[in-house]
């Protein structure tokens, strides 16, 4: 071996010494073996001082062995993969394993911080609240920096997380959290009783407290039982033992959030694998069988290293074969502590004393005590004579008055057991107080969960398993499931007995909160304050709030401050539990959702030709649309869009529009239904025509637009804008199945059925009639302006086309079946080569969109009415429809309100910004002349200047007019003249052409 | 008692024996001017401005629990003043002046820190919406910068620029917008009105009101007796629809639950308080050093004070995204609060219908950072009986005249504001 | 939160969107502005069992009509909207 | 006169790479894209579902699908896919919307989803395992058996989801996804299945 394990036990213990590890604290390396925690490894190298405290910077060491430890946390891994905060009872060694402790400086051993326990008089409960006020500005320059850098403990690592995570979902009838005896035997019956169960352990092994404490069931050694148990379970085909994961929460209709540590076992992650796996579980039923937490006692000096829980120092002696001291006190206030003399004397550990709070012990402890040739003193430990490198001495007041000190290197302490009570009470119900154990046990449990065994206050094993085997039972039945569940473990139950102490008077400081630093006398103080409300108490001294959620400081904190209240601790109360019950990394609940899989992304039907042609894209919802196709030599996005514009006005131009949202609207009643959404009317559309549609919400608000065909009597094809197509969809299916039932219409989303391209310029028919066969009449009177009808294509493929301007050239839009869409791009280039054909792109079209005056997302904003957009006409009066009556309101037809209207430069060479507001000339901007602002601009190439669209004030009476932009954000003000909005081609001929 | 570090020195000599209560726990009284229902942070400044403004001191704070126990305690702290439509601007910029002088105010250290609030912009149509906005703060005198890729890269370096399904384009910055400790701000108003005789009346829950031969509210019945009132203000957002039914009044509010996150306590990572602009996320870094965190609402009705997983997996996802540095953070604690969601998701001060009795809700999940101008202007209604000018325009008859104040532009739907 | 839609079986949250108080009914078309006004933006916001409208666009499509406990989430009842499965309809 | 052909292509022409992919050894997972379908959406019309019932049994034989299965002829799946609706999945045009529009005249409403969505066939033994990364709902045999179907999202994104006659003894499920989603679906899949790993192709043959 290489290392040696100064303080390893000789034999025993659940770890494996043929597999050495090597790992590294604080720089220095250590050696311990497979099975071990980063805290055992360290215990076996009789290493002792492994953090500092948040506040003070006292010295600290191991306190538990488990999820609950406040102390022992530890940066770790390196460079990206840095882990600050990660407790070092649960974090598995791994060969190579880096760890480092936080929150001092220079050295763990050395750190000047610890200067701050000179300050410990003025550092009280909330002394920040009263201080640092004075001058203001010193706040955020002096005293806040201060604080933060002083505040939180570990360093995150400021690198992107290298590392892979996912997501996944699971269903079965019950969900166990915890695998010790209770759990066991809740997955035995469940799982014969023909459950579809999970398993769900924390741990890297089976057994929970068994794996320290033993004991004997159904006749065997516990660890034989577990093996056995272990074995049957992992025959059923339906019971998923899942290990490294922890429940961490409940929500509703039995959904349970849990995290599975895959890989963090290993230095890194495998190819292919993640880190870790959020898992949803969907159960009918759950069992909580999470045990409990055995809680401190607060005295003086309880912080030191040394001092330590009495089954976390069984577990170390037991399941890891380290021994943390050499010569063990032993503070107890119940019979379970006794364990831990028991385990120390056989492990051939000396015992120094126990002290017992009770007045009496049992006659088998006496004899241990004579046996074990140490004294039992009746009385508390009321300080501790030690530092750093751990304890001295323990003085303890007996009894009656009497003091004595005991000289040991360790001292275990029992205070007794807190049943886990944080899942059942995520709901809200709040947990129960019983005298017997002097502990919260659950209450008020979500539907379909129960708690059994330890987590349920039943502490004795025999209890365990019964209580265990019961609920599974149970379960499974309410699940519906009926198998025999066999016969149940067996076990006897240990005595319990507990004479309550929280907290022993004595100098120096006591803490409650080890992790946040709060003393008995902080929280004295916070109840003199009139913080005495648990959630003010909580609040103010920030008792609880430490990354162990206060796991083995709340309830001791809320029985001094019942105390000092003159209050009992039921009447006190206990603050509200939240999930989740270990801290969860935020990647996990991220999963594969990160970076470029942030969100899935839309392709239009000729994507991958547009980026052949090298297509600039932007993100538009999901889709990835083209928004230009710059050409080489091109020196920017203006020249390029400012040539495809000029292509198209010039000749023939084609878009891809696929995202346009298409819906086939069916049926009989297809007419009344589309004139109940729409302002205006469409039943009256003729068949083979196509309409322009303008939707408002039921609060007379502008919702959508979109040209609607209609191709049958009983079939229209509607089209909304790419923005508003799912939105669109949802509202027609309200309109459809619940306003108007008693219409016979069926809605079905086309959109990606069909590949719709634009094209459009003066060429767009000579371009055309090179793509659909010869026999189609394309001429003005056999298809004009806004007609609407399927034709068939070279070819033989069948197609829609539509005679409809966005740009306001002749124009069409074709459809075709999407698969075809790629074909379609190739085919309008290879066919419009003679005529220049050039493809443009979002941008191009936002400019033509402009120049023509035609409102788009920018002027419907959710916050415009018909009117505003200079569509009030188009209200029907003659029919209801969405929207008809608010839009009637009076702030909504007030002749004071912004309208569309153009927006031009009077300096022909000045560039008009979006955002830029509106001002009467001369005027000083301010709140009572602020009459508007700029919605959309673009460079015109037909006027070679930049225009825009905006919404102002009484803008259409206003034509004319030279106000004034104001942009303070980007330093303009310039003169600009409010003008038509239609810039080009305003009496439409172009398009009818 | 002065609070200061002397005192504290003082103090600490005498092993802080002598601290009396930071505000006195009242009983009852049989009558009171002014009784204002709910002790959180609204209700508290309210009364605090009664009595520090209007002269008016014979004034109860009812509190249910105790005080802070709503959403005053539950909120992600941030304090900003960057809104775009008349109504909003002014009011919010009130708002933060207070901020700015609160600590000389209340002689309460509630640690206003003015770190910069950025809104990310990630395409063109938002840098415009933007601008538009932006324009508007500094036409109204409050401070707004936009910023291009370039500054932010400076600024941020640690955003998402490379891999980003929405790459990060801009922002819109505010650096007087910040953060404040919630539970200081809620102890400072209570020590400071405290110090002036408003009664602080807890586990008082209010469940009538008393009514004259003319309708008008005469006082309130409570757990703890009736109480008579000359008038009655309701602060109680999340929980306004269940007060106002108790006066036979409907309102355009609906009550969601918003959820909030915050991580295990490290040490600085980030400078400022952001929001994502393609996904629901926006973080802060508190000074105890939990990066405090939230995102949408869950988007259905509620008042039980705790969501679901969708939500949470959505917010950390708009969080991975944006910052691919949190992802080994710990999400140490979720909660939920009761968000009043208006109609228009613009908040209502305003006298009721019924005589005698005002109202100031539909905060939606913008209370905290209005609380000391909410104090202000709902004290000022209280007093005068008419509108302080800068909350003029949140009347409650504006959804019948179609004046909503509409930021979103979601209309009449809450969940989407 | 899990609903149970009656064309697919329990499904999760995720899979629906929300609309809200399945209360009010839209008004006829005479009704005047004070009852739109009403229906539009007037809420019981109940606090306590309540029927919602609930849509399920991540499965079927239907609308449907949940009964659900705003206190606890607990849903006790989901049917579907007059308009979802009318082919059945007198049929 | 410019001549050009109107060749097909599936929306995973370019993201779908045949071959291996992930992990080495065993392929946990395979998935098969299968392409050119007819594929027609048949929506009862109000009160008239039991017509259209009728006109479907004449058609294929087989009652069509009122609950969430798909039942299959020689020639055509029927698929539920909402209340009054179901999917006709053909090859070969024998089922197209051209063929069935006369069928169901006056019972029913059709709209071709033949170029909407992409079918795509996943198996093996890890195929529930990996599915349950990117699907919400319970694929267990006794839950989801042969021919079960549902209307469900992956990733956020409407899916129609049923389960095929075994293969091999294995679990087939087909999946059809819109379109303009696939590609972006499909690298999800890849990359939920990646440490299974996988085997990937494409067919024109309905499974």
């Amino acid at each position: 071996m290489r290392g040696n394990q100064a303080n390893r036990l000789a034999a025993g213990g659940l770890v494996d010494r043929s597999e050495e590890i090597s790992f590294r604290f604080d720089g220095k390396t250590f050696f311990g073996f497979k099975g071990d925690t980063l805290a055992s490894a360290l215990v076996a190298n009789g290493v002792r001082l492994v953090g500092r405290s948040f506040k003070y910077h006292r010295p600290r060491g191991i306190l538990t062995a488990g999820s609950e430890e406040p102390n022992a946390l530890v940066e770790l891994r390196s460079g990206a993969r840095r882990e600050p905060n990660t407790k070092a009872t649960t974090a598995e060694l791994y060969e190579g394993l880096d760890a480092a402790s936080q929150n001092r400086w220079p050295s763990l051993n050395f750190d000047v911080m610890a200067v701050n326990q000179l300050f410990a008089p003025i550092f009280v409960a909330g002394f920040y609240y009263k201080t640092f006020m004075w001058p203001a500005k010193f706040w955020e320059a002096i005293y806040e920096p201060a604080i933060r850098r002083a505040a939180g403990l570990g360093r995150a690592a400021g690198l992107p997380d290298p590392d892979h995570y996912d997501k996944a979902w699971a269903h079965c009838d019950v969900v166990i959290a915890g695998s010790g005896p209770a759990g066991l035997a809740a997955a035995l019956a469940a799982g014969r009783g023909g459950a579809r169960v999970i398993l769900c352990e924390e741990d890297f092994v089976l057994g929970g407290r068994l794996l320290a404490d033993g004991g004997t069931i159904d006749g065997l050694p516990a660890a034989e039982w577990v093996a056995r148990a272990v074995a049957e379970l992992t025959a059923m085909p339906d019971v998923r033992i899942m290990t490294r994961t922890t429940l961490f929460g409940v929500y509703d209709g039995g959904t349970y959030g849990a995290i599975e540590r895959v890989n963090d076992h290993l230095p890194v992650p495998p190819e292919h694998q993640v880190r870790q796996r959020l898992w949803r579980i969907v159960a009918k039923r759950c069992v909580v069988a999470a045990g409990s937490i055995e809680r401190p006692i607060v005295f003086a000096g309880n912080d030191t290293p040394g001092v330590m829980m009495a089954s976390a120092m069984r577990s170390y002696i037991n399941r890891y074969a380290a021994t943390p001291s050499r010569r063990i006190a032993l503070f107890t206030n119940n019979e379970d502590g006794w364990r831990t003399a028991e385990t120390a004397i056989a492990a051939g550990l000396q015992v120094a004393a126990v002290i017992d709070a009770r007045p009496d012990v049992s006659p088998a402890h006496r004899s241990l005590a004579s046996k074990g040739g140490f004294p039992v003193l009746h009385g508390s430990v009321n300080g501790v004579d030690g530092g750093k490198n751990g304890v001295r001495k323990i003085s303890v007041s007996l009894t009656g008055g009497a003091r004595a000190e005991v000289e040991a290197d360790g001292l275990a302490v029992s205070g007794g057991w807190n049943p886990a009570v944080g899942l059942t009470s995520y709901h809200r119900g709040r947990p129960k107080w019983r005298d017997d154990i002097a502990a919260f046990v659950p209450d008020g449990a979500p539907p379909g969960m129960i708690a059994a065994g330890a987590a349920n206050g039943a502490f004795g094993l025999g209890a365990c398993l019964r209580e265990g085997f019961e609920a599974g039972a149970a379960a499974a039945r309410d699940a519906g499931r009926s198998g025999s569940t066999g016969s149940m473990p067996v076990a006897n139950d240990e005595a319990f007995s507990l004479m309550p102490v929280w907290h022993v008077a004595g100098k120096g400081k006591a803490f409650v909160d080890q992790q946040h630093d709060v003393t008995a006398s902080d929280v004295e103080l916070a109840q003199r304050e009139g913080f005495q409300s648990v959630e003010h108490l909580k609040r103010y001294t920030t008792l609880g709030m430490a990354t162990d959620q206060g796991k083995t400081s709340n309830v001791a904190g809320l029985a001094i401050m019942a105390a000092v209240s003159g209050k009992s601790i039921p009447e006190t109360g206990t603050t509200i539990y939240r999930p989740p019950y270990v801290p969860v990394a935020i990647g996990a609940f991220a999963g594969h959702h990160r970076d470029e899989n942030f969100h899935a992304t839309r392709l239009t039907p000729s994507h991958h030709w547009a980026a052949e042609q090298g297509a600039i894209f932007v993100d538009t919802g999901l889709w990835k649309r083209a928004q230009w196709y710059p050409r080489a030599g091109e020196k920017d996005w203006l020249e390029s869009v400012t040539r495809e514009v000029k292509a198209v006005r010039g000749g023939v131009g084609f878009c891809d529009v696929s995202t346009l949202g298409k819906i086939d609207v069916h049926g009989p009643d297809a007419g009344a239904f589309l004139d109940r959404v729409y302002i205006n009317a469409f039943s009256s559309l003729a068949v083979g025509k196509a309409r322009y549609g303008l939707m408002l919400r039921e609060d007379g608000i502008v919702y959508d637009d979109g040209t609607t065909s209609r191709l049958a009597e009983d079939h229209y094809f509607l089209t909304t804008t790419t923005a508003k197509a799912g939105l669109v969809m949802q509202h027609l299916e309200f309109c459809r199945q619940v306003l108007f039932p008693e219409l016979d219409v069926q809605l079905t989303s086309v959109s990606d059925q069909w590949a719709q391209f634009s094209i459009a310029g003066p060429k767009a028919r000579d371009l055309l009639k090179e793509i659909v066969d010869p026999a189609e009449d394309l001429s003005n009177e056999g298809f004009p302006f806004m007609g609407a009808r399927a034709v068939k294509l070279r070819g033989g493929l069948k197609a829609r086309l539509f005679r409809i301007s966005f740009s306001g050239e002749m124009a069409f839009e074709i459809s075709v079946p999407a698969r075809y869409g790629e074909a379609m791009a190739r085919n309008l280039m290879i066919a419009g080569k003679p005529f220049g054909v050039t493809p443009y792109g979002t941008e191009a079209l936002g400019v033509m969109r402009i120049e023509k005056g035609h409102v788009a997302g920018p002027e419907l904003n959710g916050t415009t009415t018909a009117a505003d957009l200079g569509l009030g006409k188009m209200m029907s009066t003659k029919k209801d429809f969405i929207g008809r009556v608010m839009a009637g309101r009076e702030a909504l037809v007030a002749p004071n309100r912004q309208v569309v209207v153009g927006i031009k430069p009077t300096d022909k060479a000045r560039r008009l910004r979006s955002g830029a507001h509106i001002v009467p000339k001369g005027e000083t901007p301010g709140p009572d002349n602020d009459q508007g602002y700029v919605t959309s601009v673009c460079f015109s190439p037909v006027l070679d200047q930049w225009i825009g669209l905006g919404l102002v004030e009484r803008g259409r009476e206003r034509i004319g007019e030279i106000v004034q932009a104001h942009d303070p954000l980007r330093g303009e003000d310039y003169d600009v003249e409010l003008c038509n909005s239609v810039f080009y081609d305003p009496d439409g001929g172009r398009q009818r052409g | 008692m002065k609070y200061s570090i002397f005192s504290l020195a003082r103090a600490a000599l005498s092993g802080h024996k002598n601290w009396k209560p930071t505000w006195r726990d009242a009983a009852p009284k049989d009558r009171y001017d002014v009784v204002i229902i709910g002790g959180g942070g609204h209700g508290l400044a309210t009364a605090w401005f009664l009595a520090s403004e209007f002269g008016i001191r014979n004034v109860a704070v009812l509190e249910k629990g105790w005080i802070g126990s709503g959403n005053a305690g539950r909120n992600t702290t941030i304090i900003r003043s960057n809104y775009g439509l008349p109504g909003n601007t002014g009011f919010y910029e009130l708002s933060m002046k207070l901020w700015e002088r609160m600590e000389q105010d209340l002689n309460y250290n509630a640690m206003v820190s003015q770190r910069g609030v950025i809104n990310l912009y990630h395409s063109d149509a938002q840098r415009d919406a933007y601008a538009r906005r932006g324009n508007t703060m500094r036409i109204n005198g409050i401070d707004a910068e936009l910023l291009d890729q370039a500054a932010l890269k400076k600024m941020m370096p640690f955003l998402n620029f490379d891999h980003a399904r929405f790459p990060v384009q801009g922002g819109l910055l505010q650096r007087r917008g910040g953060t404040a400790r919630h539970d200081a701000v809620v102890w400072g108003y209570a020590h400071a009105a405290s110090e002036l005789g408003v009664d602080i009346i807890q586990n008082c829950e209010v469940t009538g009101f008393t009514r004259d031969a003319n309708g008008k509210v005469t006082g309130v019945e409570t757990s703890r007796g009736k109480i008579g009132a000359g008038k009655v203000g309701m602060a109680v957002a999340g929980s306004s629809s269940r007060v106002a039914a108790m006066a036979g009044l409907r309102l355009p509010i609906e009550s969601h639950v918003l959820q909030a996150f915050v991580s295990e306590a490290i040490k600085p990572l980030l400078p400022n308080v952001m929001t994502f602009g393609a996904g629901h996320f926006y973080v802060s870094q508190s000074d105890k050093g939990g990066l405090v965190f939230g995102g949408d609402i869950d988007g259905y009705n509620s008042y039980a004070q705790r969501g679901n997983l969708p939500v949470v997996e959505d917010v950390c996802e708009g969080g991975m995204a944006l910052i691919p540095m949190i992802g080994r953070v710990r999400l140490l604690r979720q909660w939920g609060g009761i968000m009043d969601m208006s109609m228009d998701g613009t908040p209502i001060i305003d006298k009721s219908p019924v005589d005698g009795l005002y109202i100031n809700a539909g905060w939606c999940y913008g209370g905290f950072k209005a609380t000391p101008g909410s104090g202000l202007v709902f004290a000022h209604l209280l007093a005068r009986d008419e509108s302080h000018k800068e909350a003029a325009l949140f009347r409650l008859d504006r959804f019948q005249r179609g004046a909503m104040i509409d930021e979103k532009g979601q209309g009449a739907q809450p969940n989407l504001h | 939160m899990r609903i149970v839609c009656p064309f697919c079986g329990e499904r999760e949250l995720g899979e629906f969107t929300y609309l809200g108080d399945a209360k009010p009914q839209r008004p006829a078309a005479d009704a005047g502005e004070d009852a739109v006004y009403d229906y539009v933006y007037l809420r019981d916001n109940i606090a306590g069992v309540m029927s919602e409208h609930w849509y399920h666009g991540g499965g079927c499509r239907a609308w449907l009509k949940v009964t659900r406990n705003t206190l606890t989430h607990e849903i006790s009842a989901v049917e579907p909207a007059a308009g979802a499965g009318a082919a059945k309809v007198g049929a | 006169m410019a001549d050009f052909s109107w060749d097909v292509r599936s929306p995973l022409d370019r993201a779908l790479v045949a071959g291996a992919y992930g992990a080495q050894g065993d392929a946990g997972v395979s998935l098969t894209e299968i392409r050119n379908f007819d594929l027609v959406q048949v929506m009862a019309r109000r009160g008239k579902a039991g017509e259209m019932a009728k006109a479907a049994k004449a058609r294929f034989g087989i009652a069509a699908p009122e609950t969430r299965k798909a039942v299959g002829t020689s020639d055509a799946t029927l698929i539920w896919s909402g209340p009054d609706q179901f999917l006709v999945l053909s090859k070969g045009g024998k089922h197209g919307i051209d063929a069935l529009a006369p069928v169901f005249t006056g019972s029913a409403s059709l709209s071709d989803q033949s170029h909407a969505r992409v079918l795509i066939s996943v198996s093996g033994e890890k195929a529930r395992a990996m599915l349950a990364k990117v699907s919400s709902i319970d694929l267990h045999p006794d839950v989801f058996g042969v021919g079960a179907a549902a209307a469900t999202s992956m990733d956020h994104t409407s899916v129609t989801l049923w389960r095929n006659n075994d293969r091999d003894g294995q679990a087939v499920f087909n999946l059809l996804v819109f379109g303009t989603f696939a590609e972006s679906l499909w690298h999800t899949i890849l990359d939920s299945a990646a440490e299974y790993g996988v085997t990937i192709s494409h067919s024109e043959e309905l499974a």
